[in-house]
């Protein structure tokens, strides 16, 4: 069994073991939150008959342990239960949402990875003037609230200038990204500024390395060094950042969601809650622990595939 | 003599439920009212047919499209009720060619013979009696219209013909006709019901309904949109427009910015904040049709110095109207006087007996020593803060709130302000144990059939005949009297007057104080027109004449 | 440089002559300064009774009587800005305290313990890490009740694994040096080693992640107030302020949410780079 | 004569500062003919390395350079950035002092060897491989093939510094800039290393500028010797004579340092008494090894030593031979699998239990650490260092009795009473170790264990520590016991040397005999390694391959 098998295996562990945990966690910190028989009764007062429906139908006279394990294997062979709300299967709920989320995610991914990545080498290597600017960029990056920013990009750009739709979804590829791109900016904003900040950061720590020394005194084209051994020693660590913070962007989400009325799963998480619809609270907070904890995973694995020293523990020759 | 008052109790307060649970808006300058807007209650019908229209609800999300057990804009366009809300609330025949009493506690409805559900299969007396049955269960949001039916299953609804179903009372009822203008009345398939069970009105199983409009299969795609196509068998005439789309935003102005800028051709119900907006350059423009819609708060408690009459009445004289109108509303809306809103009367047949008893009602004023001094005669010790619940993330509530909050400050009264997730504050209206700590809970809502008794059986009768929103325990004999007499009438002008004699008492006793009556909000597309634009929307199909201009 | 000033002056010494080279800075400290000052005395700075009404005209735009304007509700701006900013920035400090407590508490803990303790700790950290402070809020919301205090606990909890993290490498480095060993062989108990030597050498980093942390539940705050599960009315703060007047930013009444936003963000601005300077400083002294 | 290969003339070197700019370089003249080599010798701040690498272009952006630097005749100053890199590239060669920082850790050894060939020179991939496997059998290293595709980490640090030197190869540079290439390696090691050195230059005819603070070894392998202090040279001399031309005092102090001069010292009066006695001792690490596997790797094995009252012991060993361990073991900074401790008739086969305890041990034992910055907590003046180690074991003296004591400690080590108030970062690396000792020393202890505590030190500190501790040992009567790498240091102060390797003892005896009669050959190849008068390295076969080592974190670090 080689290093990495190990460590992805390793890893896999831990990563099952922190969600089962979570999930307990989140399971048992709804039942305490909520009062299904309130929910269920949807505004209406309960008669005993419809409250021993209930009972029996969502198993609430059955000890937590219990319940809790019917609810974990059920969600593990798929069946998430039934909204308390909705009456229906809360997969055909998050199913849908779940899309639109991960369509902004992934347009907020690639607008991080190209200005925050960018903006990070840029500030890394065009100079004091160049840095200087790029850092006061981000200072005010990372002081602007997502939802600011989102009101902002309403008011100029979908009611004054009205080049963007301000609400929904859209159809098609191209009506779809049209409504995503005012979302992923306001989502994008600060992570912008956080992810340019650990690129410059891990770049300038490369470039001042003494194998970057090395690379200089025997004369390597400056491109390559940059390349090869400085932005390629950095990746792990902007990798390992871009994980996390894109790992995050599910739930950030539901700010940008909100304010631009798009139908995700973190809209749909703060409305369940409102409505204390906790199948679905509990679904949606599984699902946004799992994503976080898988792409965190997987950004480990990257990282340990560009730097396979970085897993092993002592040297030896 | 008890089952009659619990019966008589509940006509309304599903619907105030459903309302006061979601969240209606409001508006802004207000001094101007009636210059600058006339009142609308139905659009000219439209023109020309129109493939698709986006439709926006702004009360979310509904549950269920299940008419037994929702109340919101879509259903109307869905299912009809077997007679048909006017726009200006008078009932006219709808799928019951008639529905009368034939003797007190005898009704009997009269089926049109060429109603077709949409699968085509025609509506039958076993379909109406199965339809009216779903509301002789108490978890139906109109169980108190039927409270009055005689339960033996077999004697109080029956089909005596093939186009005939009779109903009878265990006592004489004057407001279930008008019940059944409402979704009390609404129309739907038996076969198609036993099939899907609890699942009814759900995005999986749908309905099988008989209005203009047809939920598909899979047309509910749920946290996203329901889509509706036209009915082109409809039994009044086929729908003009092909496909009606309803999306949900609940975020005020994020639908206002929608739609003035026509990405959304049209909502009712839109938030009177935005009216500036709405009156502004845009895709559309705002409709201002009559509503039963107040906004009112009372008291949640036996306990309190809420529950005491004095309190609310200096409260009462605390508040200007004017000002919480220009405020909250922005001037969409009008002062009245008492619980019962004039619009709820307006197409009956006593309603000149209603008009003189409310005119004799006293206008609110503004005293502030006045109220204070009654605060003081109240005896109450209000060194205690009193805490008024409303349902957070509406603005026209958080206002009033401050509003309230405000006037008591002037009158030596400290409240506090608990805004409470859209569950909790539903769960005070059945749930006691969510009211301890709360002294006032502000409301708005609406009454979707004509009728005045609803409010007054729901807050003034004791609880054990009904009053199950009676939290701070009022009890006048009279009242009670007037009230159950008023239900039990025979005739329309002997309900009026024991209706307006029971109001004389108890509206002087603010079991709610009355903040203000608003207008029914529709934006429409100017492309577009044909829109039910008063609250009669609640129980017709709104859009049926919905079309080109 | 004589031996006094060494001895008596090198933080302040440090910090006058940071301020010279480096006026960003000095402007950061001047307007945190000034918002704290502000956040302590908004109530006696404030012209009017925040939560009054009608003092002004409906949305009204600013004026002399009112600099800030006034809201949808007649009520002066500038007041209720004034004493928001108490609600506004105490609530992240207590955020940042908090976690600040908890985290270099199981930090230290695991570091000096090790063993199961450390795993136990770490397996705790990634737990919490795992699940998203959004998810925590509405959990929390729900059982503490709306206001201020559901938030602030939420988001203590949500960043332990950031400071525990950070504390725990910066613990587990400092307890590798020398003189730490050096202290042991003295015969020095270790309380005295852990309170006297390592929780004084882990201030600066903590510090800097104070700095830094406070911004970020500045803003965090003021989304969960955006999403409606923040500070509950009338109380101002500047999220909710913000949040409430989304609306009048369509309306043509950005009044009551511009102002709020611009201090929010300044705050944030300058804490943010007070920290980025501490941080610096705290590695400075590391090397 | 054809004209130098390197040429520096009046160089400053001036680098920013919060008080003004500094001038760390001084007019420095230097000059390096075709196959000559020079050595540029100095201690720590001296401007060595600085002027190296103003010569390489590697000083930071901000610092700024007057003066001349010539290669091959050609003026560095008026050339573009683009002809710079590639007369640097072509020219010179430079090999660092830490091999490991100085190899990309994620480019395995064959890219680092083509790099410069493939990218710099344009040659094919593969005639570029065959050239780098060349290279490397040129330096000694068996099995290129293999090497080339290993990443540094599963590299020694003497294969990886050969690795280096077989890179500059590559482009066959006139010069190689040496900057303390030995100075993190084992004796042996360096020998290997500067064997090759030799080797080289024998055959290719390569100029060498060499940068140590080592001046013994740069007179060894040097022509010419400049030596500079305080960012001036202060005299060139010919290696061959230089024990005789010296004329600057300082030039002299650093070779009575380096060199085998100073008188042994005469034995302590003899205590009957055994102060240690440390029996069948034992201890291994679980370590991850390159491939991932875990594998155990014996520090200590079956170690017996006893030492007597006031006695003088070293244990001289290379780095992983064990010699830390054992005397963290003896301290109770580390737990032994097996093997018995006994200090002063008690039992200290595991670590202290509880503050008392470890009280009662602190009284009789003290250990002063190889890095006196890091052994120091850099927050307490050195009164508050010394009050806190006074009062550990006095508690409840008053402050004057505690000062007085302080005072008393600082007298006994040297140091000036008004450094008192001043932080580790306000003193030198000698006053700081003074400092370490006095705080040893606040426990009157009766054995005093020195882990490398010269070794970071710069020559002429050495001295001055080396002779403190003598001293100290005589007024006080402390036992010794040494821990080092260095020989040199074991003739000044020891009685008894043990040497260890791998863990085990090799041989053991009196300093005499060690170091003047030594019988195992490990000790002898020791001490032949040592840079002397007339030292010539050599290349001893089969220890071209690498020598497992580990870098091991203190294990107080819980994983």
């Amino acid at each position: 069994m080689n290093v990495l098998t190990r460590t992805v295996l390793g890893r896999l562990g831990g990563m099952l073991l922190t969600l089962i945990l979570a999930s307990m966690v989140i399971y048992s910190a709804v039942l305490l939150t909520g009062d299904p028989i309130a929910a269920l009764a949807g505004g209406a007062k309960p008669t005993p008959e419809l409250v021993e429906q209930i009972r029996a139908e969502y198993h609430l006279d059955d000890p937590v342990w219990s319940r809790y394990w019917q609810w974990l294997t059920g969600a593990i062979q798929g069946d998430f239960g039934r909204s308390f709300v909705y009456k229906t299967p809360v997969v055909s709920l998050v199913g849908p949402r779940f899309g639109i989320t991960l369509q902004l995610v992934l347009l907020t991914v690639l607008l991080i990875l190209v200005f925050g990545v960018g903006s990070g080498i840029l500030a890394a290597t065009r100079g004091r003037v160049v840095d200087r600017t790029i850092a006061a960029m981000t200072s005010l990056g990372m002081a602007l609230p997502t939802f600011v920013v989102a009101i902002l990009l309403i008011w100029v750009f979908a009611k004054s200038l009205g080049w963007f739709p301000v609400y929904g979804e859209g159809e098609g590829v191209w009506d779809r990204l049209w409504h995503l791109v005012l979302p992923a900016i306001s989502l994008a904003v600060l992570f912008i500024a956080y992810v340019s900040r650990v690129t410059r950061g891990s770049l300038v720590a490369q470039l001042h390395s003494e194998h970057v020394d090395t690379a200089r005194v025997r004369g390597i084209p400056r491109r390559r060094i940059f390349g090869v051994h400085v932005f390629r020693n950095a990746s792990p660590q902007i990798l390992a950042i871009a994980g996390t913070t894109i790992a995050g962007l599910f739930a950030a989400s539901a700010i940008a969601e909100v304010a631009f009325g798009l139908g995700g799963i973190g809209s749909l998480l703060v409305q369940a809650a409102a409505r204390a619809d906790l199948p679905v609270v509990q679904i949606v907070s599984l699902l946004l622990v799992t994503i976080f904890v898988v792409l965190n995973a997987v950004a480990d694995l990257i990282s340990a595939i560009i730097d396979p020293s970085s897993v092993g523990g002592g040297r030896t020759s | 003599m008890k089952r009659t008052a619990l019966a008589a109790g509940a006509v309304a307060g599903a619907a105030l439920l459903a309302l006061t649970a979601c969240t209606p808006r409001d508006a802004d300058d207000a001094d101007v009212v009636g210059d600058d807007f006339e009142i609308v209650d139905a659009q000219p019908a439209g023109t020309q047919a129109v493939d698709e229209v986006t439709w926006a609800i702004v009360e979310g999300e509904p549950a269920t499209l299940n008419p037994a057990a929702s109340a919101n804009l879509i259903i109307p366009n869905l299912c009809d009720n077997l007679l048909s809300l006017q726009p200006d609330f008078s009932i006219e025949p709808g799928v019951a060619e008639r529905a009368e009493f034939v003797d007190p506690v005898t009704f009997v409805i009269t089926l049109r013979d060429d109603v077709t559900f949409w699968d085509g299969s025609p509506v039958t007396a076993d379909d109406v009696v199965y339809s009216l049955q779903q509301n002789t269960n108490p978890a139906s949001q109109w169980y108190g219209a039927f409270a009055l039916v005689d339960p033996d299953p077999t004697a109080g609804i029956a089909a005596t013909g093939p186009n005939e179903v009779t109903v009878r009372f265990i006592a004489p009822d004057s407001t279930f006709r008008d019940a059944l203008a409402g979704q009390g009345g609404a129309v739907m398939q038996k076969a198609f019901g036993e099939a899907n069970g609890a699942a009814v009105g759900t995005p999986d199983a749908g309905l099988m309904c008989t209005g203009p409009f047809e939920l598909q299969d899979g047309g509910w795609t749920p946290g996203s949109e329901i889509v509706t196509i036209a009915n082109e068998d409809y039994w009044n005439g086929a729908p003009l427009v092909g496909t009606l789309t309803y999306t949900f935003v609940s975020d005020g102005s994020t639908l206002a910015t929608a739609l003035t800028q026509g990405e959304i051709d049209g909502a009712i119900n839109v938030s009177p904040g935005s009216r500036a907006v709405f009156e502004g350059d845009g895709a559309g423009s705002l409709t201002v049709g009559h509503s039963t819609a107040s906004y009112s708060f009372g008291p949640a408690s036996a306990t309190s110095a809420a529950a005491n009459p004095k309190i609310r009445q200096a409260l009462n004289l605390a508040i200007d109207r004017d000002q919480y109108l220009e405020t909250v509303v922005n001037g969409l809306g009008y002062v009245q006087k008492t619980i019962v809103p004039e619009f709820s009367f307006h197409s009956m047949e006593a309603s000149g007996t209603y008009q003189e008893g409310y005119d004799a009602l006293a206008e609110p004023e503004v005293d502030l020593e006045a109220a204070t001094a009654l605060v003081e005669e109240s005896g109450e010790d209000v060194s205690r803060p009193l805490v008024v619940a409303v349902p957070s993330g509406a603005k026209e509530f958080q206002q009033t709130a401050a509003i309230i909050q405000s006037a008591g400050k002037q009158i030596g009264l400290d409240i506090r302000i608990d805004e409470m997730q859209a569950s909790d504050f539903g769960a005070l209206f059945y749930d006691p144990s969510k009211r301890e700590g709360v002294d006032f809970v502000a409301t708005q809502g609406y009454l979707e059939t004509p009728g005045v008794l609803g409010y007054p059986s729901l807050f003034m009768l004791p609880p054990e005949m009904g009053g199950i929103f009676n939290w701070s325990g009022y009890e006048n004999p009279e009242v009670t009297e007037h009230l159950l007499a008023a239900r039990n009438a025979t005739d329309p002008e002997t309900a009026a007057r024991e209706f307006t004699a029971a109001q004389e008492v108890f509206a002087p006793d603010m079991l709610q104080v009355t903040l203000a009556g608003t207008y029914q909000l529709t934006y429409l597309s100017d492309e577009l027109t044909g829109v039910t634009t008063s609250i009669a929307a609640y129980s017709s199909p709104w859009a049926l004449h919905l079309g080109g201009k | 440089m004589s031996v006094a000033q060494i001895a008596n002056g090198t933080v302040p010494a440090a910090a006058r002559r940071v301020a010279r080279r480096d006026p960003t800075f000095l402007v950061a400290v001047i307007a945190f300064g000034v918002i704290s000052v502000v956040a302590l005395a908004g109530p006696w700075l404030a012209p009017y009774d925040p939560n009054e009404l009608y003092v002004g005209p409906l949305n009204g735009a600013p004026s002399l009587e009112h600099p800030f304007g006034t809201d949808d509700l007649g009520r002066d701006i500038l007041s209720r800005v004034l004493v928001g900013a108490a609600a506004s920035v105490f609530a992240p400090a207590v955020v940042v305290v908090l976690s600040t407590i908890l985290g270099v508490g199981l930090a230290l803990a695991a570091a000096w313990f090790g063993g199961w303790v450390s795993g136990g700790i770490a397996r705790l950290v990634d737990v919490i890490f795992a699940i998203p402070g959004l998810v925590i809020a509405v959990l929390a919301v729900t059982i503490f009740g709306k206001g201020l205090a559901a938030p602030v606990i939420a988001l203590a909890i949500a960043y332990i694994p950031i400071i525990a993290r950070l504390t725990r490498t910066a613990a587990a480095r400092e307890l590798a040096k020398p003189y730490i060993a050096a202290l042991r062989v003295q015969g020095v108990s270790s309380p005295a080693i852990c309170f006297r030597h390592l929780v004084p050498a882990m201030i600066p980093i903590v510090a800097a992640q104070m700095a830094v942390g406070f911004g970020y539940a500045m803003l965090d705050l003021a989304a969960i107030s955006f999403l409606g599960l923040g500070q509950q009315p009338p109380s101002p703060d500047w999220g909710s302020m913000i949040a409430a007047g989304q609306a009048g930013i369509l309306a043509g009444a950005p009044e009551q949410s511009v102002f709020p936003a611009i201090l929010v963000v300044i705050t944030v601005l300058a804490v943010g780079i007070i920290g980025a300077r501490v941080t610096d400083w705290a590695e400075e002294k590391e090397r | 004569m054809t004209a130098p290969v390197l040429e520096v003339e009046r160089l400053d070197i001036v680098a920013p500062g919060p008080e003004g700019p500094r001038r760390l370089v001084t007019d420095t003249t230097l000059s390096v003919a075709r196959g000559e080599a020079v050595g540029l010798v100095g201690e720590s701040g001296s401007g060595k390395t600085l002027t190296l690498r103003a010569v390489a272009g590697l000083l930071p952006d901000d610092f700024t350079t007057q003066g001349r630097i010539r290669i091959d005749g050609q003026d560095l100053g008026g050339m573009t950035a683009t002809a710079l890199r590639a007369l640097r590239a072509r020219r010179i060669g430079m090999v660092f002092q830490t091999p490991r920082a100085h190899l990309n850790p994620l480019r395995t050894i064959g890219d680092f060897m083509t790099e410069a060939l493939v990218h710099v020179a344009g040659e094919r991939p593969d005639v570029a491989a065959t050239r780098a496997r060349h290279l490397l059998d040129e330096v000694g290293i068996t099995d290129p093939d293999r090497r080339m595709r290993q990443y540094p980490a599963e590299l020694s640090g003497g294969l990886l510094q050969r690795v280096m030197i077989a890179a500059t190869l590559a482009m066959d540079p006139d010069i190689l800039l040496a900057d303390e290439i030995t100075t993190a390696l084992d004796v042996t090691t360096q020998e290997e290393v500067m064997a090759v050195l030799a080797d080289l230059r024998a055959h290719r005819d390569l100029s060498l500028l060499f940068v140590t603070h080592d001046l013994a070894l740069a007179g060894t392998v040097c022509d010419r010797v400049n030596v500079m202090q305080r960012g001036r040279i202060l005299e060139t001399l010919r290696a061959g004579s230089m024990r005789r031309d010296a004329r600057e005092e300082y030039t002299k102090v650093l070779m009575s340092a380096s060199l085998d001069e100073a008188p042994p010292l005469e034995p302590a009066t003899e205590s009957p008494r055994p102060l240690v006695t440390i029996e069948h001792l034992r201890k291994s690490y679980q370590v991850r090894g390159a491939t991932g596997r875990r594998e155990t790797l014996v520090a200590v094995d079956d170690l017996s030593i006893e030492m007597a009252s006031g006695g003088s012991l070293g244990i001289v060993g290379e780095s992983g031979s064990g010699k830390s361990t054992t005397a963290r073991m003896l301290l109770g900074l580390e737990r032994p699998d097996r093997g018995t401790i006994t200090v002063d008739g008690q039992d200290w086969s595991r670590p202290a239990r509880g503050s008392a305890d470890r009280r009662v041990r602190a009284k009789i034992a003290q250990m002063v650490f190889q890095d006196p910055y890091q052994s120091l907590d850099r927050r307490q003046t050195v009164r508050q260092c010394l009050a806190e180690a006074v009062r550990v074991h006095r508690p409840r003296q008053s402050a004057e009795v505690v000062d007085g004591r302080v005072r008393e400690l600082m007298r006994q080590v040297r140091l000036d009473e008004g450094l008192a108030a001043r932080r580790p970062r306000a003193l030198s690396g000698g006053q700081r170790q003074r400092v370490a000792i006095a705080r040893a020393l606040a426990a009157d202890p009766e054995l005093l264990v020195l882990d490398e505590a010269v070794s970071a030190l710069d020559v002429t500190t050495q001295v001055e520590i080396l002779t403190l501790l003598d001293t100290i040992r005589r007024e006080t009567g402390v036992a010794l016991l040494m821990i080092t790498h260095d020989l040199t240091v074991i003739r000044r102060l020891c009685d008894e040397v043990v040497v260890m390797r791998h863990g085990r003892i090799e041989e053991r005896g009196t300093a005499a005999q060690i170091l003047d009669a030594p019988t195992a050959e490990y000790t002898r190849m020791l001490l032949e390694s040592i840079p002397r008068e007339g030292w010539t390295p050599r290349r001893r076969l089969g220890r071209t391959r690498s020598q497992p080592t580990t870098t091991r974190s203190s294990a107080m670090i819980p994983e």
